[in-house]
């Protein structure tokens, strides 16, 4: 098993009701899939797929992309708008 | 000015006089400077004051980048952004874009473009508190 | 802030802050600065300094009409134009032109308009003075 | 006769080695008719023409208006220009 940091902010943070989680995750699991794992946890993340970023160790990358033990990674909701 | 950091996020009040000087080299002509200043309102809706967050670890690196973003497409110098994190009075600066450059046009197209990119993936996010006490993440 | 005048010709350096702090009222959520400055090179040739000449009693009113035909092409809010005439060296600040506005694709837009169009009429000449010497009207 | 003030900058004042001049002119005569008066008296003036700028009473004006007794009047040489 792998160990990630989770961090979450914004509209994340505020339904998860923490900053960051660590969570143990079986070797090979992808970025994706930890989303669609905690979609499912928490079940109003669900609504923000398909209009997140993804992001490991800092910086973008691809849902495709497998978790290694001691990733920290994120999903970046929507950033601040308003007209341009 | 040595010290000057070129992309921060911070909870301090934002001063663009050190990042013009931290830009602006002889050879420069143009310096633009973009502030994006907390508004009382949004849609004609009132607003009471903002908030910032960011995820500051990565967001320094993704200025960085966008930056870099558009130095590949316009003939650029140093480029500075500073943004602000926390509690935002009605008038107070959110963010600043700095770009000096030989040329004008390069200067404003470069300054626009990063700051259209901050809005679309930099990691920092804004809460509208409104003025009827109401609190929202813009997305 | 109540005496700072809008659209000024001086021979004074000039100060971005203060322009900066006229324009911006409760509703803008962006402020476009303009710094042209006097540059080291012209197309790779040297530059010692430069010398800016007005017809300035003409020239405030050109610049306050150029703020008008922006603002009837975007929806912004306040402007000023300061432009400096006399002796500049190297680094040294010539015209400031800031814009406020809701929103900043106005504030882009109209500054970037108001500085082309000053290019193109306001009644400002500039004198390059070539390190070698020579010097010459840019017409 | 009429008095007009015709003032000079930049290319201009070299030129006319001169900031202004009182020019008594006859009646009806227009920006446009002092202009090629002017470019006659100074040759190096005639190879603006075409490329100023004419102003009347610190505002830009037709070539063909017609000047009154104490008008001031410019032309004004191409403005500082550069690269955008």
């Amino acid at each position: 098993m792998i160990n990630v940091q989770v961090r979450f902010f914004a509209g994340h943070r505020d339904i998860v009701g923490r900053s960051a989680l660590l969570v143990e995750l079986e070797p090979g699991t992808s970025l994706g899939v930890l989303w669609r794992m905690l979609s499912e946890q928490y079940p109003r993340l669900a609504a923000y797929t398909g209009r997140i970023l993804f992001a490991r160790n800092q910086e973008f990358a691809d849902p495709a992309t497998l978790l290694v033990d001691g990733d920290e990674v994120s999903f970046i909701p929507p950033v601040s708008g308003g007209a341009r | 000015m040595s010290e000057l950091q070129p992309f921060v996020i911070t909870a301090a009040p934002l001063d663009p006089v050190p990042l013009v000087q931290f830009v602006l080299t002889p050879s420069d002509g143009a310096v633009v400077t973009f502030a994006g200043v907390a508004r009382d309102n949004f849609g004609g809706r009132p607003t009471a004051f903002l908030s910032y967050e960011a995820y500051a670890e990565m967001a320094i690196g993704v200025l960085e980048q966008l930056a870099d973003e558009a130095r590949t497409r316009w003939p650029i110098g140093r480029v500075a952004v500073h943004h602000r994190v926390g509690r935002l009075e009605i008038g107070e600066t959110a963010v600043l874009v700095v770009v000096a450059a030989p040329h004008r046009q390069a200067a404003f197209a470069a300054a626009e473009y990063i700051m259209d990119r901050i809005k679309e993936v930099a990691p920092i996010w804004k809460q509208e508190h409104w003025a009827d006490g109401a609190v929202e993440w813009r997305e």
